[in-house]
């Protein structure tokens, strides 16, 4: 295993995070402290964190609507990430993107978004500017199931591949695009079959294990840095929760059973990855509950941080239009 | 005449249509499970090959709606209108323009209902509001009803009527309840609804804002002065006589649109008076339509983006200062 | 063989239909007799005509900018689609399509395309209809290697997969899309290799043996017919001719070696289908000719009807938007 | 100044600002070999990493030129007005949101070059001319030039630009021949070009219009009625000031818009002189817009969709006797 132990730590630090981010999230969102649609991110966590743990800080990443694991996988600010949920001027977009928007240009999160499959071709774009440059940036998108029967998903792979761009491409496979069950309505047994249509590797992992899903991508990432091209990985996972917070109107039917969901939750990829520590002598039990402790008073603090940031003023609506300002109509 | 929310009225105008039209099919996402509500007990009254669950693929299952349409099936289509870009080339290059392509031989009875979720922190990539783009092109009717009992009328007219449709459905009243006919009953395309007679000045206004504006006219006639509120209902066909005819006795229009101000439907309709009501015109017309600015999430901001009543009330107090 | 002397010489007759119409057509076009683009099918006869020859006049086809050959190898009117490149009211479209947007749908034509890729959802939708009627109509998009990139077909060829629909996606690979080859854009080898990225058949024929093309696409429709769902079906071919016709302005570089083209040249459809024709015994040298003759007079007197045939009148711009009219705006 | 070819002076724009600036590249179909003319020999001079033919993917390539664009590359992109169908989705939800939605972190020096290939027999599949549309969403700026000159000096000036341009190439005039200035400069966005000054009656005409309104002003002058015509050049952002100013000189106004005339460019202006010019206005604004129809193919019906000499005149004369 070519894995070291900080690493390994980092990325149940980084679990830990997101987890109780979602948590914390579900909560909030519940008592009406903000508006908006959230799709937690709980049970997938090791695909966003395991990937992203083999990237540097100068590589891209783009996410899709299920966002809040992917900017803090990729190391975002908890602080930054609560309060744009929040809809607060201290959030990431200050205010104005909220839990579908997530971004941070400054470490590669080139930013979350709501149409599903369209951040595709915008990370592929990243990483043709990256090859065009001469620099050996790597670009990673995060898309689902569901996404993958996206034309755009179709387009960028094969863009990818005739120009041997440096991207993989990562699908989350949680079974599910909300109520739709992926066997319905994806043609083929697995998404990373697909990339035999696209002459590039295509390779399945097992989603809930964080270091099956660090190895893969690391080995896609030295493919991509190298100069080998785009490769396709599919994380099989799935969401613990409902498909998203806040739409208040939505009624749901049982698309999935009480076994499905029950036999899922035991394979939590936070407890498979500190069994994995803890057996393997890397951190001890207790080390992994300070961990979580730790992180989950950072996200309690992060949820103050983003109560007692203020709205915006009305002025700042037509802020952030454009880079060279023009007269607004 | 029942209370009846909104979506729950295009409920009824599917089912009441299904049932009489075997020719009649729904597919979208999610809709076998009612996600947006309006497809409801579909799966179980008409079963799985009327009500398909469709693949993440706008463009796909919207071109497939166009095809099956061609062939003597009449397809509804449930999306939204930001999921509209995605098929935005089988809507332009397909759905509209194949007809006339084609010297008439194509017919192409097919709806898309697009939901407009703007208003509650959707965000930009979510809050579209497209009408107006959708009017520059010729070959797409239009509907955008403002309440429950034109949703139904007008749902059940878009599906009997043999050109595409698109019917817009406006995300801030999908909870709305009002009096729907108990007998069944179509709402023609191209007749405006006076919603309220007045003499003072004209309000037109579009959708949701139809309730905006009636806000606003009651306050104002408070104030003693009286408003007529116009809702067009449809866009495409538009019923312009109504519209003349009202500016021709109040000599004052304001015109309310949830859309971007720049090349609105509320720029559209302006134009039109512009020339063809000029000389009833009294006063400058006034445009409330949203800001051209994307919508931001933050409620702090989003509302200060949309029409609402003090807004239109203020136009109307310019429009009769002047 | 499953093809009996009729269909073959059928075959033959179609495949004399669409060359001397395409002859003729760029002969009257050089000439300034119509304007606008047309995109000469020379070459390429044995797809279309070989894959309609196995279609029943009830079946379904949709098509694209290399149009003419898609409506005549289905028995389409050779005088109707002359008028219409000539603009006139007797042609199919009244002079309102022109050469890109022929349609016959009286014998299921459903029409032909100018935005590459379109025509595929279009006509994946004709064969849903087809089932949820509970016909037996089959359906059949012809579209080209450039055109296979596009997120339509993917969108289309999925759908088509998981609601087991009678449609036959038939790739005209006739090797360039406009300048650019198939082999700088297409990321897989054979674009019928992609067939495996939607759990369909994907079948690679010689396009230019008409009767490869019948006995492919008859086993597709066969299959398509009896509710055993999708086939695609890449024809290999080339185009004899320039891209098109009438876009003045066009400038082209060497994108094609004089050798690659005549190689291919000596490969012609009607020359092989002719061979197998008279040394099989199907049919005799003078019988051919007789044909070739017969089908060139056709399109002589289409050339005929086409001048002889008035211009649409004013008033006629306004018609044929509405089914169900309204108020010009 | 040299006598220059409307193509030629686009291709100069690129070689240009290709020189100038190592982060600029182009994509698009069939460019290195120079399909449309205005990306001639830049595959010789700028090599296959900065002139990209692509696959036809508009909505992938599209988007890869967006992403690209934020990490330090400034993209152009070929395509035609028509195949922006296909990659819709990728120029509304990401180049025009995405700087606003992530609160301006994202910039994006993108532009697109769409051939607007209208008026040759081209058919309804690929003769839009859709810049109205993409005035109705914010965040994507707009270029129209009529001429050689403004051509070179606003392709100049969209490349520098910071963010998304559509820059529209009207077809009817790529090979319109016209003066280019011989030193470097560029045409700014926002100021309209005061194409001939006048009292009478105002024209604002919109790309290839323009010259049809030089020639219906020509004929006017003749019969004494002197026309302004204005140019307004950029549509995002529109010179306001500049129309409502000569409106207020004139007091009659005549909209020129290619485009189909529901909420066209021309419905727009209408809508702003309706409100703030109002006042200034002595007679009924005249809209010559396209037919409200998809382009016939037929040579018989074409010419009679789009505004010309004819029509302007005529509306010009309307104005004046009301
Ligand atoms: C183009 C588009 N169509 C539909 C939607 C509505 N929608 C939001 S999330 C979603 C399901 C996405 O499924 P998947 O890609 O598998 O991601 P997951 O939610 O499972 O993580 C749908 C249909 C959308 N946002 N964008
Ligand atoms: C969406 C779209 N993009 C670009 C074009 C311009 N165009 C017309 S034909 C063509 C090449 C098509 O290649 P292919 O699909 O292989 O068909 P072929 O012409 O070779 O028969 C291109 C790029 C178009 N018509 N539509
Ligand atoms: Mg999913
Ligand atoms: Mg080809």
């Amino acid at each position: 295993m070519n894995i070291d132990q900080d690493t390994l730590k980092l990325i149940l630090r980084r679990m830990w995070i997101v987890r109780h981010f979602e948590v914390k999230v579900m909560e909030v969102h519940s008592a009406g402290e903000f508006a908006g649609a959230a799709h937690p991110y709980i049970g997938e966590e090791a695909v966003a964190v395991g990937a992203c743990a083999a990237l540097r800080d100068t590589d891209y990443i783009a996410g899709n609507h299920r966002s809040h694991g992917h900017p803090l996988a990729k190391g975002g600010s908890v602080n930054k990430a609560m309060a744009e949920l929040y809809g607060r001027v201290d959030g990431y977009c200050k205010g104005k993107g909220g839990s579908m928007h997530l971004a941070d240009f400054s470490i590669g999160i080139l930013g979350e978004s709501g149409i599903v499959g369209s951040s595709v071709p915008v990370a592929t774009g990243a990483a043709l500017a990256s090859k065009i440059q001469g620099k050996d940036f790597v670009s990673l998108v995060f898309f689902g199931d569901g996404a993958s029967n996206q034309g755009a998903c179709h387009e960028s792979m094969n863009l990818a591949s005739v120009w041997n761009l440096p991207v993989i491409f990562l699908c989350e496979n949680n079974q599910f695009a909300v109520t739709t069950s992926y066997e319905e309505t994806v043609a083929v047994d697995h998404i990373s079959d697909r990339a035999s249509a696209y002459n590039m590797p295509g390779v399945l992992v097992d989603g809930q294990d964080a270091i099956a899903m660090y190895e893969a991508t690391k080995a896609a990432v030295d493919r991509a840095r190298s100069g080998e091209g785009p490769t396709l990985i599919e994380g099989l996972t799935y969401r613990f929760e409902e498909h998203s917070l806040g739409l208040g109107r939505v009624r749901r039917g049982e698309y999935r059973s009480e076994e499905q969901i029950d036999e899922w939750r035991k394979r939590d990829p936070i407890v498979i990855h500190e069994e994995y520590l803890i057996s393997h002598e890397i951190a001890s039990r207790q080390e992994c509950d300070a961990i979580s402790s730790e992180t989950e008073k950072m996200v309690e603090e992060a949820v103050d941080f983003a109560r007692n940031s203020p709205f915006p003023e009305p002025e700042e609506l037509f802020e952030d239009m454009w880079a060279n300002p023009i007269q607004q109509p | 005449m029942t209370q009846t929310v909104f979506a729950e009225a295009l409920n009824q105008a599917h089912v009441e249509e299904m049932r009489r039209d075997e020719s009649v099919f729904i597919m979208g996402e999610d809709i076998r499970r009612a996600v947006y509500g309006a497809t409801a007990n579909l799966l179980s009254e008409f079963g799985e090959e009327r009500v398909l669950d469709t693949p993440l693929s706008e463009n796909g299952f919207f071109g497939a709606a166009i095809g099956a349409s061609l062939v003597g099936s009449r397809p509804i289509v449930e999306t939204l209108t930001s999921f509209m870009w995605v098929g935005m080339d089988q809507l332009i290059s397909q759905a509209a323009k194949m007809r006339y392509m084609f010297g008439g031989q194509a017919t192409l009875p097919v709806v898309y209902r697009a939901l407009m979720m703007y208003g509650g922190g959707a965000a930009a990539h979510h809050s579209d509001r497209s009408y107006p783009m959708f009017m520059n092109m010729p070959g797409i009717k239009i509907a955008v009803p403002s309440n429950p009992a034109d949703a139904k009328g007008l749902l059940k007219t878009s599906i009997r009527d043999d050109d595409p449709v698109i019917f817009f459905e406006d995300g801030t009243i999908s909870g709305m309840r009002g009096e729907v006919p108990d007998e069944e009953y179509l709402t023609p395309f191209g007749e405006a609804n006076i919603v309220k007679e007045g003499n003072d000045c004209t309000i037109v206004a579009i959708g949701g804002a139809v309730n905006h504006a009636i806000s606003a006219a009651e306050s104002l006639t408070k104030e003693g002065i009286s408003v007529e509120v116009i809702d067009p209902r449809t866009l495409v066909p538009l019923d312009k006589s109504s519209i003349l005819d009202s500016v021709e006795k109040t000599g004052r229009l304001v015109l309310v649109d949830p859309a971007h101000k720049v090349c609105s439907a509320a720029s559209e309709i302006a134009s039109i008076v512009a020339e063809e009501g000029f000389w009833s015109l009294q006063a400058p017309i006034q445009k409330v339509a949203s800001e051209q600015v994307h919508i931001p999430f933050t409620p702090a901001l989003e509302k200060l983006v949309y029409p609402d009543a003090i807004k239109i009330s203020n136009a109307v107090k310019k429009t009769l200062e002047d």
